[in-house]
């Protein structure tokens, strides 16, 4: 099926197929495009394939050997495929962020794990640095709670406080994409709830791609959906539109709970 | 500046004055000098000295013909120091009231090869020997121990049972000999006395129908102690001795070996014997004076030390 | 646009000094495989220079072994079923205190003495093996002789004693280990049901964990067979083909030890002897490793 | 479904029954356990009540001597710390090197599944068996004799495979989302390494380090087989000198003895002094390996409650 | 707030406090009563508590030291407070049986794992055994599929069946209240279908109390809904009352999705 293109198109995954080391094919050729500036939810029942996706953007498959990708991944505005062997997946991580189920902050500090992403692209300078972390922590509305204990070890923040540090530091580097595997699912509804508002605000400034099992969060934060079931793209539109006509039978009974 | 070393091995019947060499040479030289003392065997000992790995090998018997090919092929030539005599001794238990003496014959009886696995009791010995299982102790086949003890009572050296608990460190002989009743071992003398309080030595009758003697230092001088009495070795190597350390540890060993033979509980030579010795050290007259084959079983050491070398 | 296309330039010295740095890391890897090289090669080319002299019949079907002697037998017979024997005792020993232990500090114990016993049982495989020979030697022959008196001063069996206590640690860590992958919500199924403690540990957990168990075993056999210092002071050095645990027999380690103790030369039948005994232990543990990781694996596939 | 009364009290006594069972089986498991912890003390009251008179500041500036109350253990605890700073500085960087190739860069392949069988069969060759390849390759191919070098290479051969191990463990206990945190904001293999991985498994390393040199400080075994039974009452030359470079390696290359060794040459003296000095000495022995498991032991209880994932 | 007092009692929990060995209080002063031959459903966001507070009923938590328990859970008929410290819990388990999340048979036979609650009982008679065994496995609608190799491995069956399995390993001894805890949160949608009905089955036999994350499974299966939060229960009733008219905002909100 055909995704009505919209707006502005940030990367394009063209017949998207993937394949794990054991030989199990978990992805179909896919094809979806991710509006530039948009939130894209993926929703669908467990196991079907949507963190295997989302990893497919920042080459994730590529730390475990025998994973292979078919079709490629378009990301604008250069028009690179960035799963092609020649593309180093660092430069990939580089430029696409993400943000993950469970919290994972490093056992460093809160200030060094925002600045940890400008160290790595060989940033010396420490007042350069210093307003990074401060943007990137005010970015993810964080900057308040923590300004006063920048160097407290980032394992004493509360869940939801640990997910926004994660937010801040895939933010610091000011990537083109951000990906986020169920990035509510270990917190509490307070904490979901700050990170949804964050979610709304980021999408001025980068293009975001959202794995969630729970529809209502896909409803309420994202401009587009996608279901996938069993490695297949099912359906993909308007988040408005999917929720409340869906075209197909499989959508329509997952949305409504039939399964899942 | 790194202290030089001398490198000491060879029979652990020796060791006992070695290491008391060693230890009050390096004394004396405030640790200018290091030795080390090591314990493989006379034979293992020899085959180190030959090798050049070593500065001085002590021995429980003279160098073998082929100990002394082996020297002569690797171009290492050494002169013979004695260093006292031995009464090689046979022990038992101290509880064993029964073997206060054994004829040389009987000792045949217990250790050649032919007894491997049949003498196993007291009584196959002697029959008025009370029933009790015999264990035997001895050195390893890396001994001069071993090799003069064979020869002496097999007439063949290294003929004997191979069902015993061998053991280059005589300690462990002493030990085994010590903690069972019904044992009996054979080893050099100082080991017996520093261990008289755990063990009984037995007096050797020579030949049927003599005297048992009784394995001390007045019957070694007496030359009756017979056919264990033996003569000890250091040999030291030529190219060892153009170090000064070497040559001083051996003059210091030639100035005290007396004192300490007695010390750790070997018989000294007669003083003339150490004079000889120090003149062969200072005229540098490599060789032995055993020519292989001849019998050092009951000889007298000056004569011997008088000899052309080989 | 032209700013983005820059990022992709790959950046070459990163490449370079990551290239040499993993070139180096896997070079010491590789150094694994070389000491085994090592190990074998050694072993085997002076093992062949023994086989040059002795028939591998004899060697496997003689039972004597008195290479060192002027009628020299090759028979490793005697020093196979010693090394048997103290191994054996060492299990007798090992087996059921370990396996007790482990199912006590996994199943039974409280916290609090789980705390302190568990280290305590570990520090047992910490004692120097020099320490335990002592041990054996001074102390629990001793007192074996007042009840056993016809044992000799040096035996296989307080040697096997000693050993079976120095590897309880080796059963009841692994075994304790193989009882812990047992997941836990398969351990509340069972008490779920109204099962006791016992009933819960030996019907659910020790089953399940038992070729994780069996592998502690045969680890365990493998580091008693090797144990060198507690049966070179206090089984005794002779070559001796008995079954009898209170007679003193040298094992395949004690008879290395013994002939090392005497240097004796390099290149002779005597120094090759040596290294054939060692060719032998090597292969005996080898299979037993073997079979112990298979069975370890195992457990860990299941879970 | 109700449930008689009578029934109940059925449940009730055979509930009974398997509690008894239970408690019967828990005291005898908790003896068994303590048999084993009372060896243990049993062992080291024996050895310090045999030993402890001798343990004096003389025992440890006395050379060894035939007089056993002049007798002392400087050459064997000089001796050990120079042979395990061999085994330390050769074995720890190519074990931790190894450990982190083969869980970071690694790829499954054939060659690295060689490479992992031999690191387990290696963990469990008898170190003996490392005494016979030192004998054959360091003393007689390569000629380093009975020295310091050698016998440290030895064991560093000998706990290599325990290096490499715990570097594994300790590395893979971190979590994968850990990890992949690092990669994801586009660190290298060699970054992520060095900034994530290392830093937050030290602990486990360096407890690998420690057990390792624990067993290291009390084998005697290797080092008989190389032949290094000797009687040394001196020292090796100083690592540090008074001239340029200030730094000598001449100790490398000397003849050695180390605390089992001294402590084996008593025990097999069959006079009662020497064992007492050999008691003495295996004190001193077992309170330096026991005192490095308990930290290793408490170094890994330390880490594991401090980081929690 | 008071349960509206349904049918007849089964159990009944009384201001139900409990602590975690931690000192954190995981369930506050909770009252609900199960009716009789009827499904119960716990429903609520993550950490709410249900888990909790269902392995209150076998009194699970006495497995790990320093958790406490405040209050009684009153069973009848015979009026016992299965929480009281002279009531063994293994007498509670014997009566109260359980169902978990993940499937967890025990590494034996099919036969063995339905078989072992009567050998734990110390039933001995080999046709007493055989007879339960096949009306349990018949019970949990398993008999079918597997009475042709009752001796082969329990690991063996597919996840849907192994959970059958366990149900009827549940069901072997006559539980008067049968647990179970997200019971299908591990299966496939053919798999949670079966253990549905089955529930449905079941009730006619034996009083049901259910966690579910699933709000449509819980409407589909309950005839009792109670809503936790933060470890209180917030609403408790009739499971089409709750879904279609629940009284308190937070159910509500949580209803429609606009958390969790
Ligand atoms: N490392 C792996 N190796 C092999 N198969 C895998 C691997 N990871 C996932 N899979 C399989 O790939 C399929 C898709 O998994 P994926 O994790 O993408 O699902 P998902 O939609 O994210 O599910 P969830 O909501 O549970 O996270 C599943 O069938 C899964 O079993
Ligand atoms: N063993 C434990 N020790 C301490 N706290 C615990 C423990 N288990 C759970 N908790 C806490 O108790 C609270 C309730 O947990 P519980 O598992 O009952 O939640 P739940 O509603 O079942 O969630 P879920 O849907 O995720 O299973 C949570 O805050 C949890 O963090
Ligand atoms: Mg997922
Ligand atoms: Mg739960
Ligand atoms: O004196 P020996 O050690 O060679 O018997």
């Amino acid at each position: 099926m055909k995704p009505t293109a919209p707006t502005e198109a940030k990367a394009v995954a063209q017949n998207l197929s993937f394949y794990y080391g054991n030989g199990a094919q978990a992805l179909k050729s896919i094809n979806l495009t991710l509006a530039m500036n948009c939130v894209t939810a993926l929703i669908g029942p467990s196991g079907c394939g949507k963190s295997t996706f989302l990893r497919c953007f920042n080459r994730m498959h590529d730390l475990y050997p025998g994973n292979r990708y078919e079709g490629q991944i378009v990301i604008n505005p250069d028009s690179i495929n960035i799963l092609s062997p020649e593309i180093d997946p660092i430069e990939v991580r580089m430029r696409i962020s993400m943000v993950f189920q469970k919290p994972n902050p490093f056992p460093k500090s809160i200030y060094e794990n925002v600045a940890y992403g400008l160290r790595v692209r060989g940033v010396r300078q420490r007042a350069l640095i210093d307003d990074k972390v401060e943007e990137a922590l005010r970015g993810a509305a964080l900057w308040d709670e923590v300004k006063d204990r920048l160097h407290a070890l980032a394992f004493n923040l509360s869940g939801g406080q640990q997910q926004r540090l994660c937010i801040a530091r895939a933010l610091a580097t000011d990537p083109e994409i951000l990906l986020f595997d169920e990035p509510t699912s270990a917190l509490d509804p307070i904490a979901t709830d700050s990170i949804e508002n964050l979610i709304g605000q980021l999408k001025n400034k980068v293009t975001i791609l959202i794995v969630t099992h729970n529809m209502h969060q896909a409803a309420r934060v994202s401009d587009f959906t996608a279901f996938m079931h069993m490695g297949e793209l099912v359906e993909f539109g308007a988040t408005d539109v999917i929720f409340t006509t869906p075209k197909q039978k499989r959508t329509e009974d997952y949305i409504t709970g039939r399964y899942g | 500046q790194t202290p030089t070393t001398v490198r000491v091995d060879g029979s652990s019947t020796v060791f006992p004055i070695s290491e008391a060499v060693a230890e009050e040479f390096q004394r004396a030289q405030r640790g200018a000098v290091r030795v080390t003392v090591g314990t493989s065997g006379t034979g293992g000992g020899f085959a180190r000295f030959c090798r050049g790995e070593i500065d001085i090998t002590g021995a429980s018997r003279p160098a073998r013909a082929a100990e002394l090919e082996a020297c002569r092929a690797a171009g290492i030539r050494f002169i013979e120091l004695p260093v006292a005599f031995d009464a090689l001794t046979v022990a038992v238990h101290r509880d064993n009231t029964w073997a206060r003496q054994l004829t040389v014959a009987q000792l045949r009886t217990i250790w050649e090869p032919a007894a491997t696995g049949r003498i196993t009791n007291w009584r196959q010995v002697d029959p008025s020997f009370p029933d009790q299982a015999l264990t035997l102790f001895g050195p390893g086949t890396a001994s001069g121990t071993f090799d003069y003890f064979t020869e002496a009572i097999m007439g063949r050296s290294g003929q004997s049972r191979t069902d015993f608990m061998a053991s280059e460190d005589d300690n462990v002989i002493v030990m085994g000999v010590a903690r069972d009743r019904g044992a009996l071992g054979y080893f050099g003398m100082a080991y017996y006395l520093a261990n008289q309080d755990r063990l009984r030595s037995v007096s050797v009758v020579p030949a049927a129908g003599g005297a048992a003697v009784a394995p001390t230092m007045d019957n070694v001088i007496a030359g009756t102690y017979q056919p264990l009495a033996r003569p000890l070795f250091f040999y030291v190597s030529e190219r060892a001795l153009q170090r000064p350390e070497v040559r001083q540890f051996s003059e210091f060993f030639l100035n005290n070996g007396a004192r300490l033979s007695r010390e750790v509980g070997f018989v000294p030579l007669p003083a003339e014997a150490y004079t000889i010795a120090a003149g062969h050290l200072r005229d540098n007259r490599f060789g032995t004076r055993f020519a292989a084959g001849t019998p050092t079983i009951g000889v007298r050491i000056q004569e011997v030390m008088q000899r052309e070398p080989r | 646009m032209s700013t983005t296309r820059s990022r992709f330039h790959p950046q070459h010295s990163r490449h370079v000094k990551e290239r040499v740095v993993q070139f180096i890391l896997f070079l010491s890897a590789l150094s694994a495989i070389a000491i085994t090289v090592a190990v074998v090669t050694i072993l085997v080319v002076e093992s062949m220079g023994f086989f040059r002299h002795v028939s591998i019949w004899d060697f496997l079907t003689d039972t004597q072994w008195t290479p060192l002697f002027a009628e020299p037998r090759y028979g490793i017979l005697p020093l196979v079923t010693a090394t048997l024997v103290v191994t054996s005792i060492g299990l007798l020993v090992a087996v059921p205190l370990g396996t007790l232990a482990a199912l006590y500090l996994g199943e039974f114990a409280p916290h609090k003495v789980r705390e302190v016993c568990k280290p305590a049982l570990e520090m047992l495989s910490g004692v120097p093996s020099v320490v335990y020979g002592y041990f054996a030697l001074l102390l629990v022959t001793p007192v074996l002789t007042l009840i056993i008196p016809g044992l000799s001063g040096f035996n296989m069996l307080s040697a096997g004693l000693v050993i079976g206590v120095s590897i309880v640690p080796f059963v009841s860590s692994m075994s304790e280990d193989a009882m812990r992958a047992v997941p836990m919500d398969i351990r509340e199924g069972s008490y779920a049901m109204g099962a006791t403690r016992l009933q819960t540990a030996w019907y659910v957990v020790f089953p399940a964990a038992l070729s994780g168990i069996v592998a502690a075993y045969i680890l365990a056999m493998s580091v008693a067979l090797g144990q060198t210092m507690i049966v070179a002071i206090a089984a005794g050095q002779q070559a001796n083909f008995t079954l009898d645990p209170t007679q003193p027999a040298a094992t395949l380690t004690a008879y290395i030890a013994q002939v090392a103790l005497g240097d004796v030369a390099h290149g002779t039948i005597e120094y090759q002897s040596i290294f054939a005994v060692g060719l032998v232990l090597l292969l005996m543990t080898l299979v037993l490793n073997i079979l112990g990781h298979y069975l370890r694996r195992r457990y860990r596939e299941v879970y | 479904m109700s449930i008689a009364p009578q029934e109940l009290q059925a449940v009730r006594s055979m509930i009974a029954a398997h509690k008894r069972w239970d408690h019967i089986f828990a005291l005898s498991a908790l003896l068994a356990m303590l048999f084993c912890v009372l060896v243990l003390l049993a062992l080291i009251v024996s050895m310090v009540a045999d030993g402890y008179h001798r343990i004096t500041l003389d025992f440890f500036t006395s050379f060894p001597s035939r007089h056993p109350d002049r007798s002392g253990i400087l050459s064997a605890w000089v001796g050990s710390i120079l042979v395990i700073s061999v085994t330390v500085l050769s074995a720890v960087p190519i074990g931790v090197a190894a450990g982190i190739y083969l869980e970071v860069y690694a790829k499954r392949n054939w060659l690295m599944d060689l490479i992992e069988i031999n690191i387990t069969n290696l963990a469990g060759v008898p170190p003996i068996i490392y005494g016979l390849l030192a004998l054959g390759l360091f003393v007689h191919m390569w000629g380093l004799g009975q020295s310091i070098l050698t016998a440290g290479l030895t064991l560093a051969l000998m706990i290599l495979p325990v290096v490499i191990m715990n570097t594994r463990e300790a590395i893979r206990s971190i979590p994968q989302s850990i990890h992949e945190a690092a990669y994801a904001l586009g660190a290298t293999k060699g970054q992520a390494t060095l900034h994530h991985l290392l830093p937050y498994s030290k602990g486990g390393i360096l407890t690998g380090v420690i057990i390792g040199t624990a067993t290291a400080v009390g084998e005697t075994a290797p080092l008989i087989t190389i032949g290094a039974l000797t009687f040394i009452a001196f020292l090796p030359p100083a690592p540090v000198t008074e001239v340029f470079p200030f730094i000598s390696f001449a100790w490398i290359m000397d003849p050695f003895t180390v605390m089992p060794i001294q402590m084996f040459n008593w025990v097999s003296r069959p006079q009662p002094a020497f064992h007492e000095l050999a008691a003495a000495a295996g004190v001193v022995l077992m309170l330096i390996t026991l005192a490095m498991n308990a930290l290793a032991i408490w170094l890994r209880y330390r880490y594991r409650k401090r980081i929690r994932w």
